[in-house]
């Protein structure tokens, strides 16, 4: 339960995975179309393989503090999803625990340095750069409008609805870009006028996230 | 879908486990999806391991043996294998003279790679890697994730394997892997796309008229969509831009694979069209193979590559080779 | 229709090129459309001619080569060759011991072989033959065609290669082919009809959720009509009819071949339904070859195939093959 | 050209051999969707690459007796079909060949005669039996009727037109037939209900006889 000042418990972080999980499942065949047009149509199936194995750990575990949580996320989606979005995905949940680390709650600005760090990750791990047409698209905007709302007082919970809506922007805008990175690289200009898969599923986290803040 | 299979979700495991039961010179961890070779690796002979994405069987499997890799992991359809594979590969065939990972040049296939390295090391393991990007339908660019491996890698294994299992060390074959993929250009046109089992239709839609041209492993589409042409039409297609990549005179290894769905007859009539443009444009095939090489799942489609092959690698290309997917001298 | 090809008629006359190109150790006559060993028959060995038509590559033209076939009379698509091509092949590889035609029970094969050997013994050429009759899908019987000739035909092309290798005369060459042929039985599905190349499209419909048991090697629709089912279900259509229609219990050759689009991914995971079954069923496998061996053009379909195999046929299995299609021991 | 009564001469023969050449041509698709429906999709293809190499042959050669003419047809059947219809139409040719021997024409009895030798050569090669679903059930009722109409003082013309018929009906009534020999045997009962393609072959066969003797 979240305390006045909305702070997010291990309990929030795990409602988050949580729903995050349900969002992949529901969007699973949305995501591997989307891998369709410009990759090779497993995205859907990569995401929901790793978030079944996460949740089965998750709830057997009961992990108590953030930085146990995320350490479980990503090592298992490193070790269970393959393709180019394990080792992304679990290397952003990874540096997420440990940032948060074993803080009981956290705060906007934890939360936004969290998300900032799992980005970093990302980027350390893929090489990307914003506008390449990739999932940190969506959430280079995401942790940017976080950081926006934190530095003005924002609670986690409209800060994550700051970023939600951000995350959906950088990923509509992903249609148009020629990818530079990932498999849709190979296609060149015909990867144009096609969402990003990566940057689709990462809205979903954040969507994921902003639901689990705001859900009482 | 009309596949031969139970649940989408259990092809690779079953697979493994026919694997398995087909080939006893081979030992399948099923956990683990790895294949390895029955026997240990001999002491002082650098091993080698490489794996990707399930779909493009024989590879790489398939070249697990005597003379060739000592194991190979399985990733889900089209997905890369993870660290954990590979660093349970990694241990079980180090037997201290070090290991080569062969990689795809493919995003996930680096990464994953790159975690199971990273872990290695630190549990004091050498290992080294190479990365093949032979794909000329791909433009090479620092900018990008680069050209896709496709072809070469085949070839790559069997003259690393004959070297390691003549004894070179971890150096040498570091060397010699390079020298390979350096050397070696893919490119490869579709028919028709495949059908990933998960996702239960075909990856793309291609009308009876057209075809996709610059087609990597995994189903993407190609290049571009090009009307539907005949076998001498395509052969172009496939020689000219790779004698247009690299200066391909000279001894070469040639390799022609189906993608999974083309029969062996048009391999052979492809063949036929592509042997003398070759000639024409200076290569000497010294060696080729014709068939199933490197496929992807069931495409109707065609990969021709080209290495070239110095008086060293044909004495490793012929060397002996005992594996479910090529095998001579033994 | 989605082909590599040019001309439909052409597909034949340009395939063979292609094997040319790709096999030095193989001479292919481009007039009569035989593939030939590229070094003459040893003298006082006997020699080994078979043929059909084509469209089932590897078989016959890739199973030439020391070890195995000496020539391989290539007919039109599913068209068996003509007495012509026959007569050429035999007289040319005659060394005087004599010549055993292997023929695949199809009225074509077997009227063309009749008359090729009836004009072979008018030039004073001693030809016996053996004709493999093994497809359990077809009721045995005096008053028809009797069964057609699959997938024992590779496995019998080995064993007695391998014999007359060693040099065995043609009474007991023939002796032996006929216990192969007698042990052997198969059984195949498809999924989905082949396309003829001159009838430009599939021979016939197959709806999304349908399969055919019972089919050949040359595009004809099966037994029956079947909904699709799962690998599981279909690996006991295939064992089950094989295994009530002998006494398949004790040692036993298998061989699994997909029938030209059938990816080896799915063969391997049928391989794993199937393998199970053989064992309850008291068979026990000592060799196994899982791939595309004898196909039907690009039909997604496979075929099993049994054959019971004592000692000394295992030995002759174990001898050494060059060929394009097998390959083990040299 | 016919004399008054209407004997065939060699010419006939080979104005027959033409016109068969040119119905197998016409008829080559129908052939094969015959022969994929209950067959290997080939008999339209393989007729018509036998028939395209007599015409040449025959055209090249001029043979001036039925006895030459037709054994250029069967050799070159015989070796340029393969497949089942190549040595059983050779086989018939050359028989018919034998039967004609070198007269300069044939009256209704020898025609009669020689597609009766035809038949014999067919039924000793392939073993079939009428009813088996096979080419003979067109051409066992085309020699008899041959046969009674050349008893009852026909013409050839007269005689060719009564062969003609009943190969027409003998075709039409393998429609319900069980295959017993040929690859159609193979489907079991599940050839019931389909056209024998080389029935439908051997009627063009004696269809372009008839036209042949009753053309001018
Ligand atoms: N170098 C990279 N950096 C960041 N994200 C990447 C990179 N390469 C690929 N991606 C993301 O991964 C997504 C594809 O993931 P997935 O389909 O699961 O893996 P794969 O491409 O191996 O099949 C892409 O849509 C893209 O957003
Ligand atoms: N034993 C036989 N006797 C007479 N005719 C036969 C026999 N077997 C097959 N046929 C005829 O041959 C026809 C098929 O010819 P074709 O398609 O050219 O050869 P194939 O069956 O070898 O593909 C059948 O429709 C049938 O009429
Ligand atoms: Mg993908
Ligand atoms: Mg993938
Ligand atoms: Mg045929
Ligand atoms: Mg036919």
């Amino acid at each position: 339960m979240r305390d006045v000042a909305g702070d997010a418990s291990t309990h929030d972080l795990i409602v988050w995975i949580e729903r995050f999980h349900d969002l992949v499942r529901e969007h699973q065949a949305e995501l591997t179309e989307l891998d369709s047009v410009i990759g090779d149509a497993d995205h859907g199936s990569n995401l929901a393989r790793g978030m079944d194995a996460v949740v089965a750990k998750v709830r057997a575990d009961a992990p108590t503090t953030p930085a146990d949580l995320f350490k479980t996320v990503g090592m298992t989606l490193v070790s269970t999803v393959g393709g180019a979005s394990g080792p992304l995905y679990g290397t952003f949940f990874l540096r997420f625990g440990g940032s948060a680390g074993a803080s009981e709650s956290l705060d906007a600005t934890a939360l936004g340095a969290a998300l900032r760090a799992g980005l970093d990750g990302v980027v350390a791990r893929g090489k990307a750069a914003p506008g390449d047409k990739t999932m940190i698209d969506a959430l280079t905007p995401a942790a940017d409008a976080w950081d926006t709302a934190a530095e003005g007082g924002a609670s986690p919970r409209d800060a994550a609805i700051a970023a939600r809506d951000a995350a959906r922007e950088g990923r509509d805008a992903t249609i148009p870009l020629v990818a530079r990175k990932g498999r849709a690289s190979y296609l060149g200009e015909r990867s144009a006028g096609h969402l990003d898969p990566g940057a689709a599923s990462t809205t979903l986290l954040i969507e994921a996230l902003s639901d689990a803040l705001t859900t009482p | 879908m009309k596949k031969f299979i139970n649940d989408p979700a259990d092809v690779l495991a079953e697979a493994l486990r026919g694997i398995q039961a087909a080939h006893p010179d081979l030992r399948v961890d099923l956990d683990d999806r790895v294949i390895y070779r029955a026997d240990a690796t001999r002491a002082g002979k650098v091993a080698l391991v490489s794996g990707g994405g399930s779909g493009h069987e024989p590879m790489h499997g398939g070249f697990v043996g005597v003379g060739m890799l000592d194991a190979a992991c399985a990733g889900e359809v089209f997905t890369s294998p993870t660290p954990d594979q590979m660093l349970a590969a990694t241990k079980a065939v180090d037997s201290g003279a070090g290991v080569l990972h062969i990689v795809k040049n493919y995003t996930g296939d680096v990464l994953n790679f790159e975690m199971a390295a990273e872990l290695a090391a630190a549990e004091g393991i050498r290992v080294e890697s190479v990365v093949v990007a032979d794909d000329v339908a791909v433009q090479d660019s620092l900018y990008t994730a680069g050209r896709r491996g496709v072809g070469t890698t085949v070839v790559l294994e069997k003259i690393v394997g004959a070297a390691a299992e003549e004894g070179a060390d971890l150096d040498a074959i570091v060397a010699l892997a390079q020298r390979v993929s350096d050397n070696g250009r893919s490119m490869g046109v579709a028919l028709t796309s495949c059908t990933v089992p998960a996702a239960g239709k075909p990856t793309f839609d291609l009308p009876e008229d057209e075809m996709e041209v610059g087609i990597g492993i995994h189903g993407e589409p190609g290049r571009r969509r090009v009307p539907l042409a005949s076998a001498a039409e395509i052969a172009k297609l496939l020689v000219d831009p790779i004698l247009a990549d690299f200066d391909a005179t000279g001894p070469a290894i040639v390799l022609l694979s189906g993608l999974g769905g083309t029969p062996l007859i048009e391999q052979y009539l492809m063949y036929g069209e592509i042997a003398p443009l070759l000639e024409q444009g200076g290569v000497e095939v010294k060696r080729c193979l014709v068939g199933d090489y490197i496929t992807s799942l069931d495409m109707a489609g065609i990969a021709l590559t080209v290495v070239k092959a110095d008086d060293e690698l044909l004495r490793l290309w012929d060397a002996p080779v005992v594996t479910p997917g090529l095998r001579w001298g033994a």
